[in-house]
C-alpha cells in the first residue's frame, strides 16, 4: 500500500485547458474537438441555446428584484449556471424525467414550465405549482439529496415499464438526477449511487459543482474530484465544463443514452460556479473573495455562445434583439403574474393531505371555518 | 375452516394484493428467497419474480427513497423494514417526503406505499429489535398509521393498506405473529381507519392496539372472574383515530385505561387521553389511566417481562381508575 | 444595561461555554466563517480556531455520529441542525445513539451532546424551515429537551445544556431571534429543567413555550382589557416536564389552555392534558384545550399566519374554557 | 464516455492467486512474499496468533451450543472471519480503539475483553458490560454502519488531543472501524468516508467482506470489489485474504500505522466467508448452496496456520495440546460464567437512562417498586 499523493488525486483545477475537463466552446467562443463527445447541433439550434440561457437568466434577474421588492420570500439565483442547466435540459426527450433541486430554473424553463411556478414557491403561495407527469420535471426538494433516491426510483419503474433498452428509441427513457456539490456528502445521494449501480438504473446524476455550498467551500466535501466519485461505485464519472452550454449537451445526451440503452448510470460533474448568492438571505462577502469571482466572470456561459455566435451566420443583430425583447416580455409575465398572483386560502390546506380525507380532519377544516367566519361579523 | 397465524395472513394478503393489482411491489432486506427473516414474504419471489419482490441494498433510507420514485412511476411499493428499530435512517424520506408528497404537489403525486414494520418486545431479542415507535408516525401529518392484532385483521388491512391511495405505517406486532385464528374469508371486512369493541363490558374501558389486545383481552377474563366487566377495544387506526366506539364506551363505563407498550411520555396513550377528556369531560368518574413503557429505553431482555404491560398492571390500573 | 438579542445571546452562552471548558466543540453546516445562516456562532471561530469551530461536511447523520466518536472521546460537541426540517436525516442517530449510549453502557459513555435546533415558523419560508419536532424527542427515552423563549433564558439555557452530562435537544425559536431583552450577568439563572410563571393571573392557566410564550403574554394582555386574568407559564423543559408550577396554577384557575406551533395530534399538549387530567382531575372545571397547528403539514407561508396559533386563537380557547 | 465494461471493473475472484489479493499464507500454509507488506512476526507470535484463533473460534463453538440450550437468546457467530478478527485485532496498539459490529468476538478477544461480557449481551442481561475506555473497544453495534461515523468521530478527537502525527509512537493513536459487506450500502458509512477523507482523520474502515449480509450475496450491495469503494472518496484500499491471519495483520498494521502517521484513512477489505448462519435465528439453506460453503472450507483461517506452524520449531504436539487444553478450559470458563450469570433487576434500568436522574424517572421508579412489593404480601 502506498500513500496517496494528494497532489496526484486531487486533479485538475478547473481551467479549460485542462484534459479532464470536457469542453467543446472556449470562454472566448471557438470550438474544441473531443476525442468521445460532439453536440449533434447546428449553428441555428446553438442560436436557440443563447436564447434559452438569455431568457433564463432574464428569469432569474427579475425573479430576485421581485425579492428585494418583498414580492419573494427568498429566490435561489442560477446565475452562472445556465449553461449546465439549459445544456443537460435541452439534452432531455420528453419521455425523459428530471429530479430538480430548488435552483433548476433553467431545466424548468427545457421542460415547458412557466415561470411563474416557481416564484409561486419562493412567494409561498404553493410548494410548486406544476404538474411533475405532464412536464416531466418533479417537483422542487429542498432536502438536501433526497431526490437522488426519488429519481434512482423511478428509473426502476421505467425498467419495470419496459421502456429501458427496449431499441425503440421514441420509448425508452431515463432519468436525471439534479444536485449540487455539498449534496455529494448526504447518506441519500451516496445509496442512490448503490442502488443506480446495482440494479442498473437508468439516471445521470448531474451535479452542479458551484465550488460552495452557501458559505462551504468544495473542499469541505471532498478531497479529490467530485466525478471521481462514481469510481467508487462502479460507474462512470465524466466531468465537464459546467459553462460550456455546447459540452454540457453533448456530455448530457452521451449519458442519457446509455441510461436509456439499459447500460446504467453515469456521473455528470458540471464545473461551475454560483456567481451570487446562496440565496437571496445570504451575504457571500462573510466567506469568499472578489478576485474569485472575476476569474469566473471571465468564463461567463453566455459571453462565449454570444462570442461564437458572431462568427456565423445564424445570428444576425436582429436576433439578438428579438432575444432581448422576448426577454423583456417575459420579465413581465414574470412580474406582472407575481403581482397577480392569488393568495392561497387557509382552508384548502385542509383538502390536500390525503387523497381520501379524514373524518378527523375535515373536522378540522369545519370547526376552524367557522371559527374564522365568526370574525366576518366582527368586521 | 383452517387456522391461520397472522404471519401467513400477511403473507397471503400480500399474494392477494399483488395478485389484484400488477402495481404492487414489495421491497426490503431480505425479503426474496428467504421471504423475510419473520418469512412474511416467504414464497412471492419465486411467484412474482425478481422485479416485483425486490431484495434491496442494506439501506432503509435507500428503500423509501427508491419507493417514492416507484411510485411518482405509478407503482405501489410495500416496503419492509425489518424490525422496528431500523425505520429511523428512514425516517427523513418518510416523514419529509413520503408524508408530504401529496401536499406539496396538492395532490398531483398520491403516495401509494406501505410501510411494514414488524414491532414492539416480548420476544427475548437484544436491543433495537423490540421499539414501539408508532407516535412519532402519528405525530405526522401525511401519514396513516394503523396496528394489527390478530389474523383475520391482518390479511384484510394489508390488503386495505395497499390498496390506499395514501401512505400507510402498518405495525405488525411480531410476537404475536404465530397466533392462529380462523379466517373465513368470505365475510366482509371493517374498513381499514375504524375501531372496534372486542369485548364488551360496563365497568371499565381498556383501549390498546397491536400486541396489547390479547393482554387486555386476557384480562378482562381475569377481571371478570373477580366480578369486574372490562369493555375492550382495539383501536386498530392510530392515524386517524376512530374516537366513535371509544367515546360510546367511555360513556358507559366512566373509566378509561389505555394500554401500550410504547413508552408513556407523549405515546398514544397521551393523545387519547386528551381526547377523552375534551370529548367525554362529564363522562369521566376517573382521569384515563396509562399503562405502558416507562421513560427508558427498550431494557435487556431478561427484564423485559417485568418491563413490559402485563395483565396484572392492566389490572392494577383498573383497580387504580375504579378507586379514583 | 444592554439590550441584547435571543441570537446574540445564544452566541454569548456559547462562548462562554468555550472559555470555561475547552472540551466544548462546535459543529455544523456553515458554523464557521458564516456563523451559521442565523449568526447564532459568528465569530466564534475566529476566536476558537477551526479545530474546535467544525465546518462540516453537509449531512446531518455525520455531524451526530461523529459527535458521538468526539463524546466518547472526552468531547462536548455542540451541534448546530440548520433548520429545524433537517434534524431528520440525523435522527437515526439522536433516538438510537446519543440517546441510548449512556443506558446501553450502564453510564461508562456519557453523552454531553447538545441539538441546537432553530425551530417554528412565522419568518415567511419555504417548506421545512419552519418545523416543530419537538415531540418526538421528548417522547425520547434518554434525551433532555427545552426550548428557550426569551434572551436571558438563552443565555443560560445554552450553558446549562453544554455543561450537562446528558444530551440536550435545545430548541431555539427562530422567530424570536431578534427580540431583545436586559441581561444582567449577576442575576443567578433558575435550573435547566423547571418551567416558571411568566405571568400570573386567576382565571385560566396558559400553558406554553419557545415562540409561543411571546404570544400568550400577548394574549395575557388583551384579555385582562375584557377584565379575564390569564397565568401564563413558560413551560422552558419539555423532558423532563417540570410539572410542580403547572399543578399549583391549575388548581387555582381549574381551566387550561396548551399552546404551541405543533400538530395537535400527538404534541406536547397531548401529553400535559394528559398528566394534568391524571394529577388534578377534580380540580379541573373544563377540559384541558389545546391550540396549535392543524393535522396538515406546515403550509405554504403565505396561509401561515392563519395556520399559526395566534392571539385570537389562545383568546378563542380561553373563552370556550370558560364557557364549557 | 466508454461505456464501462462490467467485466473489467469487477475485479478477482477472490482467489487466493489473484494479484489483487494481498496474501502471506496460503491455504497449504505456505508463507508468500507480497511487495508492499510483510508482517514482522516471528513463528512465536505466529503461534500466538494460533492460540487466539483457536481460542475465538472455542468460545464462539461453546456460544453456539449455549443459544441452542436456550441460554442465549441469540448468538452471531464469527466462524470462518477468526482471521480477519484477529490479524487486525493483534494489530492494534493499547492506545488504539475499535468500533465493532455485533460480531467481533475475535477482536473482543485481542482487547481483552472478557467473553462473558459478549455473552451476557446475547443472554439478554446487558447491551455490553465491558468498559469501552479501559479496553479500547466500543460497545457492539446492532444499527448497521452507525458505528463508523462513531470511529471517524472519535478518531477527529484523537486529532484534537495532539496523539496524531506527534512522532511520539507511543502515544499516536488510530481507529479501527469494523463493519459488513452488506453495511456499505449504508448512507452512515459512506458519510463516515467522507468526514475521514475531508477531515484526514486517521481512522481504518476495516470490512470484512463475508459475502453475505444474512440472505443477501455480495451483488446486492455493489457491482464492483468493495475496496475500490475507497478510490471515489480519495484514499487508498486495499483487498486481503480474510482468511489469512498473517495477510490481515500486515496489512491492518500498514493502515494502522499510516493512520497514527496522520496520513489519513485507509479501507481493508478482508475478504472472508460467514462460514455459519447469520445468526442463530437464520437458516442459510434456504438462500445458498453447499459447494460454496465447501469451496471456503478448504481455504479454513485455522487450518493453514496450523499447517504452517507444523513446519517451523515454534510449535510442538505440546504445544497444540496445550492450545487445546485453553480452550477446553475457556469453555469451561464461558460455560459456566454463563450459567452463572445473575438476571438484572428491572429497577435498576431507571437509574442508566441519564447521567443526571430526572424527578420523573425517579419517581416512576418508586411507584414500580411499590407496585413490585404488592406483591411479595400476595406470596
Ligand atoms: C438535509 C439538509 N440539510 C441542510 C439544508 C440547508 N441547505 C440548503 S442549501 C444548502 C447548501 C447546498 O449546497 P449544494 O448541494 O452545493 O447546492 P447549491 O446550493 O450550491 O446549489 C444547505 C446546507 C438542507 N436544505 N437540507
Ligand atoms: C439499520 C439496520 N438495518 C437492518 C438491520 C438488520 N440486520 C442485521 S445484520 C444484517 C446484515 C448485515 O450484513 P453485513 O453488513 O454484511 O454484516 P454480517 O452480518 O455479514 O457480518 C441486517 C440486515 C440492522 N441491524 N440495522
Ligand atoms: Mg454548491
Ligand atoms: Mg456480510
Amino acid at each position: 500500500m502506498s500513500d496517496p499523493e494528494l497532489g496526484d488525486v486531487f486533479g485538475p483545477s478547473g481551467d479549460g485547458d485542462d484534459p479532464e475537463l470536457v469542453q467543446l466552446l472556449t470562454p472566448e467562443g471557438e470550438r474544441r474537438e473531443h476525442p468521445d463527445y460532439a453536440a449533434d447541433l447546428d449553428d441555428e439550434a446553438i442560436a436557440g441555446l443563447y436564447r434559452d440561457l438569455v431568457l433564463t437568466r432574464r428569469i432569474d434577474t427579475e425573479a430576485t428584484a421581485l425579492q428585494r421588492q418583498g414580492e419573494l420570500g427568498i429566490w435561489a439565483s442560477l446565475l452562472g449556471q445556465e449553461a449546465a442547466q439549459i445544456g443537460s435540459g435541452r439534452a432531455m426527450l420528453p419521455q425523459d424525467f428530471a429530479f430538480p433541486t430548488y435552483r433548476e430554473h433553467g431545466v424548468a424553463w427545457c421542460r415547458g414550465v412557466d415561470p411563474l411556478y416557481l416564484l409561486g414557491l419562493f412567494r409561498g403561495v404553493d410548494q410548486g405549482g406544476w404538474d411533475p407527469r405532464e412536464t416531466g420535471f418533479g417537483l422542487y426538494t429542498i432536502v438536501i439529496g433526497a431526490q437522488t433516491l426519488h429519481a434512482t426510483g423511478y428509473a426502476m419503474g421505467l425498467q419495470r415499464d419496459g421502456v429501458v433498452g427496449s431499441g425503440d428509441e421514441s420509448r425508452d427513457a431515463g432519468v436525471i438526477a439534479y444536485f449540487g456539490d455539498g449534496a455529494t456528502s448526504q447518506g441519500d445521494v451516496n445509496e442512490a449511487f448503490i442502488w443506480a449501480s446495482v440494479f442498473n438504473a437508468p439516471v445521470v446524476f448531474f451535479c452542479q459543482n458551484n465550488q460552495w455550498a452557501i458559505s462551504e467551500p468544495i473542499e469541505r466535501q471532498t478531497r479529490i474530484p467530485l466525478y471521481q466519485r462514481a469510481l467508487g461505485f462502479g460507474f462512470p464519472g465524466v466531468r465537464v465544463d459546467g459553462n460550456d452550454v455546447l459540452a454540457c449537451y453533448a456530455v448530457t445526451q452521451a449519458a442519457l443514452r446509455r441510461a436509456r440503452e439499459g447500460s446504467g448510470p453515469t456521473f455528470v460533474e458540471a464545473y461551475t460556479y454560483r456567481m451570487g448568492a446562496h440565496t437571496t438571505s445570504d451575504d457571500p462577502t462573510r466567506y469568499r473573495l472578489n478576485d474569485e469571482l472575476d476569474r469566473w466572470k471571465a468564463k461567463d456561459p453566455i459571453a462565449r455562445v454570444k462570442a461564437y455566435l458572431h462568427t456565423t451566420t445564424a445570428a444576425d443583430d436582429q436576433f439578438f434583439e428579438g432575444v432581448e425583447q422576448e426577454a423583456d416580455e417575459l420579465a413581465t409575465h414574470v412580474r406582472e403574474g407575481c403581482l397577480g398572483m392569488p393568495d392561497p386560502h387557509v382552508l384548502d390546506i385542509f383538502d390536500q393531505v390525503y387523497a381520501e380525507q379524514t373524518p378527523e380532519l375535515a373536522e378540522q377544516k369545519e370547526q376552524y371555518a367557522a371559527y374564522l367566519s365568526s370574525f366576518e361579523g366582527a368586521h | 375452516m383452517a387456522q391461520i397465524t397472522m404471519a401467513k395472513a400477511l403473507t397471503n394478503g400480500l399474494r392477494a394484493a399483488m395478485e389484484a393489482d400488477p402495481t404492487v411491489l414489495i421491497m426490503g432486506e431480505d425479503v426474496g428467497k428467504l421471504g423475510g427473516v419473520f418469512r412474511v414474504t416467504d414464497g412471492l419471489q419465486k411467484d412474482f419474480g425478481e422485479e416485483r419482490v425486490i431484495d434491496t441494498p442494506l439501506a432503509e433510507s435507500g428503500i423509501l427513497g427508491t419507493a417514492v420514485g416507484l411510485a411518482m412511476r405509478g407503482y405501489r411499493p410495500v416496503c419492509e423494514i425489518q424490525f422496528d428499530g431500523f425505520v429511523y435512517p428512514a425516517y427523513d424520506q418518510i416523514v419529509s417526503q413520503v408524508a408530504k408528497l401529496h401536499f406539496r404537489s396538492q395532490g398531483k403525486l398520491p403516495m401509494p406505499i406501505v410501510v411494514r414494520i414488524p414491532f414492539g418486545g416480548g420476544i427475548g431479542a437484544v436491543e433495537h429489535h423490540s421499539e414501539s415507535p408508532e407516535a412519532q408516525f402519528a405525530h405526522t401529518a401525511g401519514l396513516k398509521v394503523v396496528a394489527v392484532a390478530n389474523p383475520v385483521d391482518a390479511y384484510w388491512m394489508i390488503q386495505q393498506a395497499v390498496a390506499s391511495d395514501d401512505p400507510v405505517v402498518f405495525f405488525e406486532p411480531k410476537r404475536r405473529y404465530w397466533e392462529k385464528a380462523e379466517l373465513d374469508e368470505s365475510v366482509e371486512p371493517v374498513p381499514l381507519h375504524s375501531s372496534r369493541v372486542v369485548r364488551e363490558g360496563n365497568d371499565v374501558t381498556v383501549l390498546t392496539y397491536g400486541p396489547m389486545v390479547k393482554t387486555a383481552l386476557e384480562a378482562a377474563i381475569a377481571a371478570s372472574e373477580e366480578g369486574r366487566s372490562l369493555e375492550v377495544i382495539d383501536l386498530r387506526t392510530l392515524s386517524p383515530l376512530d374516537m366513535g366506539p371509544v367515546a360510546a364506551s367511555v360513556r358507559k363505563t366512566g373509566h378509561v385505561v389505555v394500554v401500550h407498550e410504547a413508552v408513556v411520555n407523549l405515546g398514544m396513550g397521551a393523545e387519547i387521553a386528551a381526547r377523552i377528556s375534551e370529548s367525554c369531560f362529564y363522562s369521566l368518574e376517573a382521569p384515563v389511566l396509562r399503562v405502558g413503557g416507562f421513560d427508558t429505553p427498550y431494557p435487556p431482555s431478561r427484564v423485559e417481562e417485568e418491563y413490559l404491560p402485563d395483565l396484572d398492571r392492566v389490572l392494577d390500573a383498573v383497580d387504580r381508575s375504579l378507586a379514583f
